[in-house]
């Protein structure tokens, strides 16, 4: 499949679209459709496919492993930071008020960030696991099962 | 491949049900991470089933009795989609109506979902989270290899 | 409108059941996992239709429009998706360990390995 | 900080630790990340417990005022079972590490990154106000424990995991689908408000419908008799700290769970219209009886003790089911000393393990003169399984007794003696083998376990002595609990 | 010396001694001091409790109360006392016999033997002191569940089967009867202190009562009340040591002891009278009697034998304690001192003549006291005051039971006595006519003397202590007539 011309072409075009329409879901969510999740798995999606198209070691070359690994507990950590800075200053957990002086804004900020929070976990998680399953896929081959 | 059909579906059923969002999700959750999975493990697992199925009675009783129960809870349920159900009427109404005030933004769900029920979501997100570190610690152990050569070459998932 | 108002949550009911049946019945684990889905997005799209108003569009604000549904159900059900995929993936997860440690993944022909806990992998 | 302000950390502390536990190095570091977490956690509950016991402390957040926003609420009862599963996790982790040094060498970071996200989804289970809430830290916890299960040096583990997993979900589904029902009826999940609104609807099918589907979804998880199939499998075959752990803490705060959605969200008098308390109370009787049955057959011990405990949730589902307040407290009694005995019971058996790496009766075999200190733990651990008097059995079997006389329910008396009785039998072949019969000449010389491992097993051992004759503890703040319950929506 | 101090020290005194044995294990004379020097300042301290308890005070202590009005309390009275006084000074005397024996017969595990031996004696104290029905179950098990490795001691099947007997056996009538009964009586008298007089009267019907105590006599397996007996037997897997003072003294006594406590202080003398059905358990112990007393006649090992006269024995005091006469409950509680005595002496001989010639089978025994004139003399007077010949101790406690029974006329009582006096004779003299008019047949395998001097010191104190008693039981009698005052 790696050597499909064609699909190496829409490829060329289709992901970085994909990744486009990620980002923006993941920062226009407050005003349509969208978020963190959706975000992130949109935007795993995109990476998967660069996967299946250009072959795991290519996407790991982009995004390696241990990245994701860090990136998945970072997502969660900068939620739960939120949550505990709202405490620091004098709130209640996951309280967005304390964060700025004008209420509005700073609930869109808080939501902003945990959103993105949300986003990192969900990308990197679903591309750890797609990880994992294609090499375990490629180790049992070697250990010369299934066939 | 009938079950990625499926998640399309309830997608498209989701968002006839004014659930923008969660059609979104769906269509990619279901559609797109599970079905990649389920064919990242067929790939992994010999396809062939084991026996044809045959009708399995004892369960068949329970699921019956089951969905009776369910029937016999919906000829109670407030009519569908009536506005005055209590649904529309206790708790819904104020997101409906102060998401605005309260942080001026207009995507009501990304408001109740990041802000008015935010543990939840945080809940969700360590949820995922525990997926990716229980996939990592079941998966990420390399196995021995009869051939001692370490180089692996990539294969695609599918 | 009686009884008809409430078809849409026989389908739901029916989709439910398929999938409760085929976790039970089937022994491929595979096939269990695909059950469990269907189980869970029938009592998702439950939870949905209870908080559709006719006439009511999707909760984003916008010029002209009064009527939403209600958002709340909508979030529910977005947390309840990723729980389901999370479930998903690890019980794949460990089907893939279940198939290298015992070469299937039916689970009714393993029925007493469960039991066998001195060998070690 | 006020105490309410510190409340929500029991919860919040374990479960930002575990990322941090995750990204840890070696062996020590994350180990010690989760023993200070579960410190404390169990440091703040037990400053919330005797707060709570007055009047329940409730924490908005995000500040939104519930039903808007979610609300974590702790009254006696939760502050109670709180405390419980926070000290158990502190107990439990030092002898933990050694076990786990041996059976999961490396890449321990992720094992205790697991162990903390399941023990905070248990604390937030315990914690939580809002129905659907619930549901989310019941996956969390679910899924790490899931993982943890799989993590075992058995080849069967992942089998018993998927197992798990399987029943666990279907579980899972069955509480949302109630959950639902009820939300469709009343248009909130907040428990209080779903108390204070669920009357006006109570006599719909709906929401007895609603009252069927949490009843079995959360009786998969606190393996309820007839939907106990998983547990065996998953203790037999988890790594043995785990098994440790959820054998005290996972069951019980599923209990828990099913008390505060049957009693503070339904509401006794609900309870007592539906055929509740019977049904219950067959099912008491029935889970004492089979598995305690099956428990004696066994020879795998992890298995026997598994079998022993749906067999003591049989008597706390007993306590349960006389919907009085003598009933409920022995029912949380109970689940406060069975946590302590078995978690000690199963040390033991793992101690074993760790030494001679079989769990199968015959490796016992005179191990009461090479290891006679495990083995004594295990003989005075045992004993308050049976129900010994100046045991923290015999506290709760006797309330328990006291609140079936009270009702002149002599049925259940003689079946929970027969109960106690089938208990010597399956404690008592253990104990024979182990201190009567000779070592097998074939088998290497097996030597007493390491300090380590043997501390925190004397901790439980002599708690379970201590709450046997001190009981101020357990029975003021179970009795406080159940006059919660009992008494309408607090 | 207060109650505060003397209680726990009593209690403690077998436990810490326990403790040191186990410590001094590596170092077996150390060892045998450390039990002999426990054994002899429990048996100071106990007899500190004499004098107030003549005077009148009330010696009792609470420690705890796990559930409210359900205590863990100690309260002195004369039976109490007189049990404590036995087992505490028989406890020396066997610990010295127990040196010989366990030497002599290169015995292993000797430390653990001695130091489980400790805790079963603390056990049988508390039993003996235990001021309410709680805590005498809680110590009733402590003396259960320490016996019950001495039984195996000998680690092989056969004492495995024996333990399993005994274990099962005593376990089951106490879970399964006694607790029960312990719950019901909590529940409708609302507490389980011994009260002088009883605390069930009113507050049960006499039909209830009769049940109730009918559990109580089989629920209390130690008094080996047919059909709940088969343990005693069992136990004679155990080192005569153990047999000796455990299954004459004190683990059966405590049996006897609690059903008489039962009788005196839960329900009441006068109580009882008035019900109805209690005759048939008046019954059934006389049948034990009998049906004891028999079986031992076709036993040939002679602790087999010994196990089944204890049975017999046992049930005199059951028997008396129901025949619910002043003079029985008296003869009750003074025959099981007497019991005790005389019964010591016979284990004693038996372990002895073990030791010394390896013999355990009563044809064995032709001419052996030739070999063995002093044991075999002791076995004699053993012997004598179990059949209850003048002057022996046995007299003293048959001569009241009889006239209980006259008082009340219970000439089943009577018929019983007679019946068992003369089953007892025709086992025992037969053994002692062997032993000393008959030649030995063959030469035995050993060419033996007595047994070590510990085990003769031991044997021979004990029968001296039969005749003592014959002569100065006054005191004793004395006091036990205070346990039917109702207010004391």
């Amino acid at each position: 499949m790696r050597n499909n011309g064609i699909l190496r072409i829409i490829a060329r075009f289709l992901i970085p679209l994909i990744m486009l329409f990620a980002l923006y879901i993941q920062f226009h969510g407050e005003y349509s459709p969208g978020g963190g999740f959706q975000a992130g798995v949109v935007f795993a999606a995109a990476w998967i496919l660069f996967a299946l198209i250009y072959g795991l070691d290519a996407a790991l070359d982009v995004i390696p492993e241990r990245a994701m690994y860090v990136l998945m507990l970072v997502g969660v950590l900068i939620y739960a930071g939120v949550g505990v800075a709202g405490v620091v200053l004098g709130g209640h957990f996951l309280d967005f008020r304390p964060l700025l002086d004008d209420p509005q804004y700073a609930q869109q900020f808080g939501i902003v960030t945990v959103e993105l929070g949300i986003g990192i976990t969900v990308s990197t998680v679903t591309m750890l696991i797609f990880t994992m399953f294609v090499q375990r896929r490629a180790d049992s081959l070697e250990a010369g099962e299934n066939d | 491949m009938l079950f990625a059909i499926y998640s399309l579906l309830s997608a498209a059923l989701f968002a006839v049900l004014d659930a923008g969002d969660v059609a979104l999700t769906e269509a990619a959750v279901g559609a797109g991470i599970s079905t990649i999975l389920m064919l990242a493990l067929l790939a992994l697992v010999p396809r062939r089933e084991a026996e044809a199925p045959r009708p399995h009675w004892p369960a068949l009783a329970v699921v019956v009795l089951t969905g009776s129960v369910l029937i016999y809870a919906t000829l109670d349920f407030p009519e569908f989609g009536n506005p005055d159900n209590p649904v529309q009427t206790h708790v819904g109404p104020y997101y409906v109506e102060e998401t605005y005030n309260d942080m001026g933004i207009p995507n009501m769900v990304a408001a109740v979902l990041a802000s008015y029920r935010s543990i939840d979501t945080m809940g969700e997100g360590f949820v995922i989270l525990t997926a990716g570190l229980a996939v990592y610690a079941l998966l990420g152990t390399r196995r021995r290899k009869p051939k001692g050569e370490q180089k692996k070459q990539e294969t695609p998932g599918s | 409108m009686g009884w008809l108002g409430l078809y849409n949550y026989w389908i739901v009911v029916v989709l439910m059941m398929i999938g409760f049946y085929t976790v039970v019945s089937r022994g491929n684990m595979a096939k269990k996992i695909i059950g469990l889905n269907l189980f869970q997005t029938s009592a998702f799209i439950m939870f949905i239709s209870a908080g559709k108003i006719l006439g009511g569009s999707t909760p984003i604000y916008r010029e002209g429009i009064e009527v939403y549904s209600n958002p709340l159900p909508h979030v529910l059900i977005l947390t309840a998706i990723v729980v389901g995929i999370a479930t998903t993936a690890v019980g794949l997860a460990l089907a893939v360990r279940v198939h290298e440690n015992f070469g299937s993944i039916e689970d009714d022909l393993l029925n007493e390995d469960d039991s066998d806990d001195e060998t070690r992998t | 900080m006020t105490i309410t302000e510190m409340m929500p950390f029991g919860v919040l502390i374990p479960l930002i630790a575990a990322p941090i536990c995750a990204l840890l190095p070696g062996r020590f570091l994350p180990w010690l990340t989760a023993m200070v977490a579960a410190g404390l956690s169990a440091l703040v509950m037990a400053q919330v417990l005797p707060a709570a016991v007055d009047e329940p402390l409730r924490y908005a957040f995000g500040n939104w005022p519930p039903p808007i926003g979610i609300e974590f609420r702790v009254d006696a009862v939760n502050a109670f079972i709180g405390l419980l599963v926070s000290l158990m996790a502190t107990v439990i982790l030092p002898w933990a590490r050694i076990s786990v040094n041996q059976e999961i060498p490396e890449r321990q970071g992720l094992f205790y990154a697991l162990f903390l996200l399941a023990f905070s989804g248990l604390m937030g289970i315990t914690m939580t106000g809002d129905a659907f809430n619930l549901f989310v830290f019941l996956e969390i916890s679910s899924l790490s424990t899931y993982a943890l299960v799989a993590m075992g040096r058995s080849k069967a583990a992942p089998l018993s995991a998927f197992r798990y997993l399987i029943m666990g979900t279907l579980g899972a589904t069955f509480y949302l689908i109630g959950v639902g029902m009820l939300y469709i009826m009343t248009g909130t999940l907040n428990m209080v408000d779903l108390a204070e609104r669920l009357p006006a609807v109570a006599d719909t099918r709906a929401v007895q419908a609603g009252f069927a589907f949490i009843i079995v979804g959360i009786g998969v998880k606190l393996a309820l008799f007839p939907l106990h199939r998983w547990l065996p499998g998953a203790y037999a075959n988890a790594p043995s700290a785990i098994t440790v752990f959820l054998s005290s803490t996972a069951t019980k705060v599923a209990v828990y769970a099913l008390l505060r959605l049957v009693f503070t969200v339904f509401g006794i008098s609900f309870a007592t219209a539906m055929p509740y308390a019977e049904i219950f109370f067959i099912l008491g009787l029935a889970g004492i009886l089979l598995p305690s049955l099956w428990a004696i057959r066994q020879d795998n011990l992890k298995r026997l003790l598994a079998y022993s405990s749906v067999a003591q949730i049989g008597y706390i589902i007993l306590g349960i089911s006389l919907l009085s307040v003598t009933g409920l407290t022995s029912g949380l009694v109970h689940l406060f000393n069975h946590a302590i005995i078995k978690a000690a019971l199963f040390m033991c058996v793992c101690t074993v393990i760790y030494q001679t790496g079989s769990a199968r009766i015959s490796a016992f075999q005179g191990l009461g003169r090479q290891m006679p200190l495990t083995m004594l733990a295990f003989v005075l651990a045992g004993l308050g399984l049976i129900g010994v008097p100046l045991t923290a059995g015999f506290i709760s079997k006797w309330m328990l007794i006291q609140a079936a006389i009270e009702q002149d329910l002599w049925l259940a008396v003689v079946v929970i003696l027969i109960g106690s009785l089938m208990a010597v039998i399956y404690i008592g072949k253990v104990v024979e083998i182990a201190w009567i019969q000779p070592p097998p000449d074939d088998r290497p010389p097996v030597t007493e376990a390491r300090a380590g491992l043997l501390i925190p097993m004397y901790v439980l051992v002599l708690a379970t002595f201590y709450f046997g004759i001190d009981t101020r503890l357990t029975l003021d703040f179970a009795t406080a609990g159940a006059n919660v319950l009992i008494g309408a929506t607090p | 010396m207060s109650a505060e101090f003397l209680i726990p020290a009593i209690i403690l005194t077998p436990l810490i001694g326990a403790v040191l044995i186990a410590l001094t294990g590596r170092w077996p004379n150390l060892r045998e001091a450390v039990t002999l020097t426990t054994a002899a300042s429990l048996f100071t301290f106990v007899t500190q409790m004499i004098a107030p308890i003549m005077d009148r005070q009330t010696l009792a202590l609470t420690v705890a109360e796990p559930l409210p009005g359900l205590s863990i309390a100690f309260h002195i009275e004369p039976l109490g006392l007189m049990f404590a006084l036995l087992a505490s000074l028989l406890w020396f005397v066997t610990s010295v016999y127990a040196i010989g024996y366990m030497r002599g017969n290169r015995e292993p595990r000797q430390t653990s033997f001695y130091a489980l031996f400790a805790i079963a004696i603390s056990g049988a104290m508390g039993v003996a002191m235990a001021g309410n029905l709680l805590t005498l179950f809680i110590f009733y098990e402590v003396l259960t569940i320490s016996t019950w490795p001495l039984v195996t001691h000998n680690r092989n099947a056969k004492a495995q089967a024996g333990g399993r007997t005994y274990l099962g056996v005593l376990l089951f009538t106490s879970i399964g009867l006694l607790l029960p009964a312990l719950i019901w009586t909590w529940t409708a008298a609302g507490t389980l202190d011994f009260t002088p007089g009883g605390i069930l009267e009113g507050n049960i019907s006499t039909g209830a009562a009769a049940i109730l105590l009918g559990l109580f006599v089989l629920g209390v397996g130690k008094a080996a009340v047919m059909p709940m007996h088969r343990w005693l037997p069992a136990a004679m897997v155990a080192p005569t040591p153990v047999s000796a003072l455990l299954h004459a003294v004190a683990v059966v006594k405590a049996g006897v002891f609690t059903i008489t406590k039962v009788v005196i202080y839960i329900f009441g003398v006068d109580f009882l009278a008035t019900v109805p059905a209690e005759k048939y358990l008046v019954y059934l112990a006389g049948f034990t009697v009998v049906a004891a007393s028999i079986i031992a006649l076709k036993q040939v090992e002679i602790k087999k034998m010994l196990a089944y006269s204890t049975i017999g024995q046992l049930s005199y005091v059951v028997m008396a304690a129901l025949v619910l006469a002043p003079f029985s409950e008296i003869g009750a509680a003074i025959h099981i001192v007497a019991h005790a005595f005389g019964k010591i002496t016979l284990f004693f001989c038996a372990g002895a003549i073990y030791i010394a010639s390896k013999k355990t089978r009563i044809d064995e025994l032709r001419g052996i006291g030739l070999r063995m004139p002093i044991t075999m003399a002791a076995f004699t007077v053993g012997a004598l005051s179990m059949i209850g010949v003048p002057p022996t101790a046995g007299f003293v406690s048959k001569w009241y039971i009889i006239a209980g029974a006259f008082q009340v006329e219970s000439y089943f009582t009577l018929a019983v006595l007679m019946l068992s006096t003369g089953l007892n004779a025709a086992y025992f003299l037969p053994i002692v006519f062997r032993a000393f008019f008959t030649p030995e047949t063959e030469t035995p395998r050993i060419n033996h003397g007595e047994a070590p001097w510990p085990m003769v010191a031991a044997l021979t104190t004990t029968a001296l202590l039969v005749f003592a008693f014959f002569a100065f039981n006054g005191p004793l009698v004395d006091l036990e007539t205070r346990i039917l005052e109702v207010t004391p």
